[in-house]
């Protein structure tokens, strides 16, 4: 197994082969792919050596050290975070080269075309349909219907795309993954605008668009089973993430605490104190993962940061606004706009309440993740279900 | 302590009516949405048919000044509608707290009704909109011996297209309330959460002021008017609830997802029936509150507190669970659910936040906080 | 109909002829009853004048000042609030004439035999069972099964009781309702202790009780539509009373507060006045369901004032604890005793945080509660239920 | 801010399923309820077993005193099997609070160690059960020149049956702690919530006293021996909370009402959900207190704070949720669900409820009250 003292030597040789500060950002990082070191859990070949997954942190340091460019990883998340592994998991060969590295050096943007307006938290409810168009080496798929909540596709190159490929048997079971195009002309993405004014999110229409069965990932009929991974994947990366006391949202409510102590009441005192224990106690939940993961042991904590954070990140920016008293019955801007990113820290309190919305609900609502917690790691019974065993096209929707 | 009537009488039925049939008829959701982001966030054309049509504009204003002659439980009533429509009127700023103070003026104010009880012209109090009943009488204004006003008060609700302001200033014989000419003052819009209560920031530069409460009652006159105002904003705050709850049980009644009705699934039916039992009580507090300023009962600093700290809380609360409840489409601009979201949560804010309003029950209810003596409650 | 004044002209000769002062306690309330000023609302020639029920407060102010006995409607509770109107619904004239005139004097102290072992919240899965025992005017039904949850059994002369007369119907539709005689020698009583250390409730064995037709109340079969009638007077019964300001729970803890200055905490009084203001709405609740009622309207909040008792009074009992530290580390006595009465105003913090512990789950669970709520009063639809249709001894328990 | 390590060692594992697989043998919850009416609520048995069998009473002991040479960490992992099985043993007051005393006085203790390790004899620290890390030193008992005590100190936990108690007393010097022999001591039992932590008063009338730690240590040991048992404390509530809900839940999967199994309900699922959220945020705590103070690292008192607040009522929540959910079964005396809601709830207010707990935050993370300057913490 690739140790450390290897992976700084091979971080070593690549900064000596590629000095950052005379190589494009571009070509360094193609570079990087290319020695290994993008993902070292990835394979080798495919950016990776098939070394520990915690070991990335050693070549990111020294990385960081030496002021190599980064991927800009925030702007590329859906790509590196759910699309990777499931290609990684279930793609070809030929999918996996073609894919995998533009994606990793950000040239290829991606997003995810999963979510409908009658499909939410029953994903598995969605009606875009996928038909095969003739056969021979030409044969495809043409995809229509209409996809929801989808960041970045204003961005995006592909998507990792959930269509129906089967309307006569149970829901679960019609479904495929396919790798959307999304230059196609029959995709139009038109903004959505949220409550806080900015349109973070898009719809998507496709409209007779045409996927080839070369893009097709993993076998017709398993696309239910292949996005579990897909949406697993999401899920731990958003709670196996380091942060420090005071770390995030709290960390912007003590400091407007200490820096104002005419705002101070003890109302909002016990508020704080309660806030700041309870981000506490979800860093160190946080942390806990993190250490379980790095030595193999993965807890169910995972599916449950999400839940936790949602919580909190509502609680803290609540009590903001209150603090603030006059100037949160402010905002700054409603003038619509495109963020390429969500800045929690950026703008002002009202934003981050209203923002905050979103975190029970993108990604699995809360309620999804409580059904998930209370049947997966408790062993509740689910509840009586009647949509499971009938044909799609029967099921009441 | 007297019997308090928290019912609903049949005239205030039939008001009620009336006001929700005006409401759902000029601003349903979709004319909200359009509105609160073009050049006149409120809508001066329904308040003239508030004040035309219905006279509700000055209810507890007495019929021989040109008003309704009603009481604040009437006027409470309007609110709960107001709350329901997330209405973009000046309501709370003219027909509550400016009337609130005319009403204690008597005579030097007698030359305004005319035009508020006709809808002609509106009114604000020219202080933030998160101020408590309990905060210092405010001293941002400075008035000379000729009655000019200097000086300048920030997020004033209720100020677009408002014709007379009513300014607490600290006069040369002490703390006043002076009437000014909206036009003799430089407003600024301020971007507000809120996007039907517009706020502004106003700043005078010797504006001609006609005292209208002198050194004598301004402290007391500006509590009773910010105490009446946050024990009827606890009506707007039950109308609001109340809409949120009707519009998400609504929606979970419709919506389907794994094979069911969504609102059947237990866990949003408890919740639900908490919110239901909250909102039960709103009802009880707002109705108390409203009926103790309606007969100026002594009680009434104890009721709005109650009324207002739970009525502010229970709102957002519904707010947010309808955003949360409705799901996806709840986070859209398109959907009106976040317009009550945002209105509930200024509204927590406006006359004092529920913390707030409950710690003046320390000194109320006598449940004494920590450490110290008591503090002084003004004019109590 | 009977006027105020009215009342308070009977309720004087009612005092003429029978000076409480020179009269037994029991010959009095005999008096009062067939006066028709028991309950004024009931139909005369059954302590009643069939007036409104708000009127009530007028003979009962009256009296009291007087000085005259009431009937110790704490003690006969389940009397008063259970089984009369339920008898005055549903009961033949024979039942009526027998029963409600000791029941409301207290000779005759009732119970209510609903709750079985298995069956709490789902009541209506109850297995004990009444078998009818020949024909002819003797006719009459066996009864064996147990029963659970029982007050004032060991103190009671007779009970109400649901039993399951028809097995092979589904299970709401084979229950019939009885009275039935606590002195049968099948009737056994024991004690059944609770966390406090008390035995306020009983086990109830029945084994062989015979109970003549007679006594049975309403059509066979009507047994859980009648006991609708039942458990709603149960819940309106503990709604609709009127309390002062700082009554109950509330009063104990602000006195203590206010007593005991040193035991203050910033923490503490937060949520003192949280809890001050939280009781302050459910006495408004109660009193806005009281003047709704005294017009004839009756509203929902009846069903709801018990889960927000509930609710509160376990907030309220979790904070007096805290608040008397050292205090609430202690506990008087755990000695088993059989109180007559429950007062949570004379034990200490811990037996009122024990007690109120039962608050959420007798006479209709929290939950129960919630799901009524939910669907009487918000219209939101039932869950998908396997069990309404299938007949009972096929159901699964 | 060192790392730390919040997982559980293999050492760790192991201790764990020895301590439990006793507990399970020599404590089912039907012996509790025997035990806990009978005249020794302790069981002085299991004690001895703990000891000799499992050598876990002197865990953080150095072996050179005769103890097993562990750390906090494992002394954690104890209280945590404790915890679950609600045991009656006086582990808190003889293995922790008393323990540290009695490690903090260095070679004044070491005639101590053999009997406390072997588990013959156990020890307590005279000090109310209540007494939160911050509490001002006790001033209740008075020492003379000649060492003997005389006072009172009341709501002593883990007395019954205690050969040597640890007295905190005002002596000519100043505060010091003294070692006194129980027998010395009237000792009076009092009625505790928590049937299987007793408490009890004791009287001293010039009992002999030997002194542990002299003025110039007393305050910051005793503040030492407050603050590690409120941060192991953590751990036993951690273990009782996860009695509490893999209790309910396993009931929840039998028990059926409406032709279903209760625990397919979908509000109930949700709030076991959140529940269970809750304690993995008290495991992350309860093990980083736990570490930081066997390393005796500097960000100890923070993560004590952290910890009790939220354990404590997570504990609570748990127990009340356990008996809630249970239905009638568990209000009644036989089920022992009711054991656990009162350690629970005796455990909240044990060395600080989690409010005050959270109250030194204002001083240990720089969160200041309102006015004023920010309190002195001692010995931080």
């Amino acid at each position: 197994m690739t140790t450390a003292d290897e992976l700084v030597t091979r971080t070593a040789e690549l900064l000596a082969a590629h000095d950052p500060a005379a190589t494009e950002p571009l070509e360094f990082l193609r570079a990087r792919f290319d020695a290994g070191l993008a993902w070292v859990h990835f394979p080798p070949g495919l950016g990776g050596l098939g070394a520990p997954r915690a070991l990335q942190a050693v070549v990111d340091a020294e990385l960081a050290a030496a002021g190599a460019p980064d991927n800009d990883p925030r702007r590329i998340g859906i790509g590196l975070g759910m699309a990777a592994p499931t290609i990684l998991r279930y793609g070809t060969e030929e999918q996996k080269r073609r894919f995998l590295r533009p994606l990793w050096t950000g040239e290829e943007v991606w997003c995810q075309l999963f979510s409908e307006p009658g499909a939410g938290s029953d994903l598995a409810a969605l009606a875009t349909r996928a038909v095969r168009d003739g056969g021979g080496p030409d044969a495809g798929w043409t995809v229509d219907g209409q996809k929801v909540w989808t960041s970045s596709a204003h961005l995006a190159r592909w998507a990792i795309l959930l269509a129906r490929t089967d309307p006569d048997v149970p829901k679960h079971q019609g479904i495929s993954y396919f790798v959307c195009d999304m230059t196609d002309p029959g995709v139009d993405v038109r903004p959505l605008r949220q409550l806080t004014g900015e349109a973070e999110f898009n719809e998507v229409f496709l409209t007779g668009v045409r996927i080839p069965d070369a893009h097709r990932l993993g076998a017709v009929g398993e696309g239910w089973r292949i996005a579990q991974t897909t949406l697993n994947n999401e899920r731990v990366a958003i709670g196996g993430q380091r942060t420090p006391r005071e770390g995030g949202l709290i960390g912007i409510l003590a400091e407007t605490w200490r820096r104002r102590p005419e705002l101070r009441t003890h109302e909002l005192h016990q508020r704080l104190l309660q806030g700041w224990t309870d981000a506490e106690v979800l860093r160190l939940t946080g942390e806990r993962l993190r250490q379980q993961l790095a030595v193999g042991q993965p807890g169910p904590e995972g599916a449950a940061a999400k839940l936790a954070f949602a919580r909190l990140a509502q609680e803290l920016t609540g009590l903001e606004v209150e603090l603030l008293a006059e100037e949160g019955l402010g905002y700054g801007d409603w003038t619509m706009s495109r963020p390429e990113l969500v800045d929690f820290t950026g703008r002002d309190a009202g934003y981050r309440y209203l923002r905050a919305k979103g975190n029970s609900i993108e990604g699995g609502s809360s309620e999804i993740l409580r059904n998930i917690i209370a049947e997966r790691v408790l062993g509740l019974p689910a509840e009586p279900r009647s949509d499971k065993d009938v044909p799609w096209k029967e099921s009441a929707r | 302590m007297t019997e308090l009537d928290l019912l609903y009488s049949e005239v205030e039925e039939d008001l009620r009516s009336a006001v929700r049939a005006v409401l759902a008829d000029r601003c349903p959701p979709q004319a909200l949405l359009t509105r609160c982001e073009g050049p006149e966030p409120q809508d001066p054309g329904l308040w003239r048919t508030l004040a035309q049509e219905l006279g509700v504009v000055a209810l507890q204003v007495p019929e021989a000044l040109g008003g309704a002659g009603a009481s604040l439980r009437e006027t409470a009533v309007v609110l709960e509608e107001l709350g329901r429509a997330c209405a973009p009127v000046p309501f709370l700023g003219s027909a509550v707290l400016a009337t609130t103070v005319l009403l204690a003026a008597g005579d030097r104010a007698a030359g305004e009704w005319p035009a508020l009880c006709a809808g002609d012209r509106t009114a604000a109090l020219a202080v933030p909109l998160s101020t408590a009943p309990d905060a210092p009488f405010p001293l941002g204004v400075r008035a000379d011996a000729a009655g000019g006003l200097t000086g300048a008060v920030t997020s004033v609700a209720d100020v677009p297209g408002v014709g007379l302001l009513i300014v607490p200033a600290d006069g040369p014989a002490g703390p006043g309330l002076y009437a000014v000419d909206a036009a003799d003052v430089t407003v600024t819009a301020r971007g507000s959460l809120d996007l039907t209560r517009p706020l502004a920031d106003l700043r005078l530069d010797g504006a001609p002021g006609r005292l209208l409460v002198g050194p004598d009652q301004a402290e007391a006159v500006l509590w009773e008017a910010l105490l009446t105002g946050a024990g009827l904003l606890a009506s707007e705050q039950l109308g609001l609830a109340e809409w949120c709850l009707a519009t998400t049980v609504a929606y979970l009644r419709e919506r389907r997802q794994f094979g069911r009705v969504v609102g059947s699934f237990q866990a949003l039916k408890h919740r639900l029936a908490d919110l239901w039992l909250d909102i039960a009580g709103a009802r009880a507090a707002a109705r108390a509150a409203a009926d103790a300023l309606a007969t100026g009962s002594a009680d009434a600093a104890v009721l709005v507190a109650v009324a207002a700290s739970h009525c502010g809380a229970v709102a957002v609360r519904a707010a947010e669970e309808a955003v949360q409840l409705h799901g996806g489409i709840g986070m859209t601009w398109e959907h009106p659910v976040h317009l009550y979201l945002k209105r509930a949560k200024a509204d927590q804010l406006a006359l004092g936040t529920p913390g707030r309003h409950r710690a003046s029950l320390a000194t109320l209810a006598t449940l004494p906080a920590p450490g110290g003596p008591l503090p002084r409650m003004p004019h109590v």
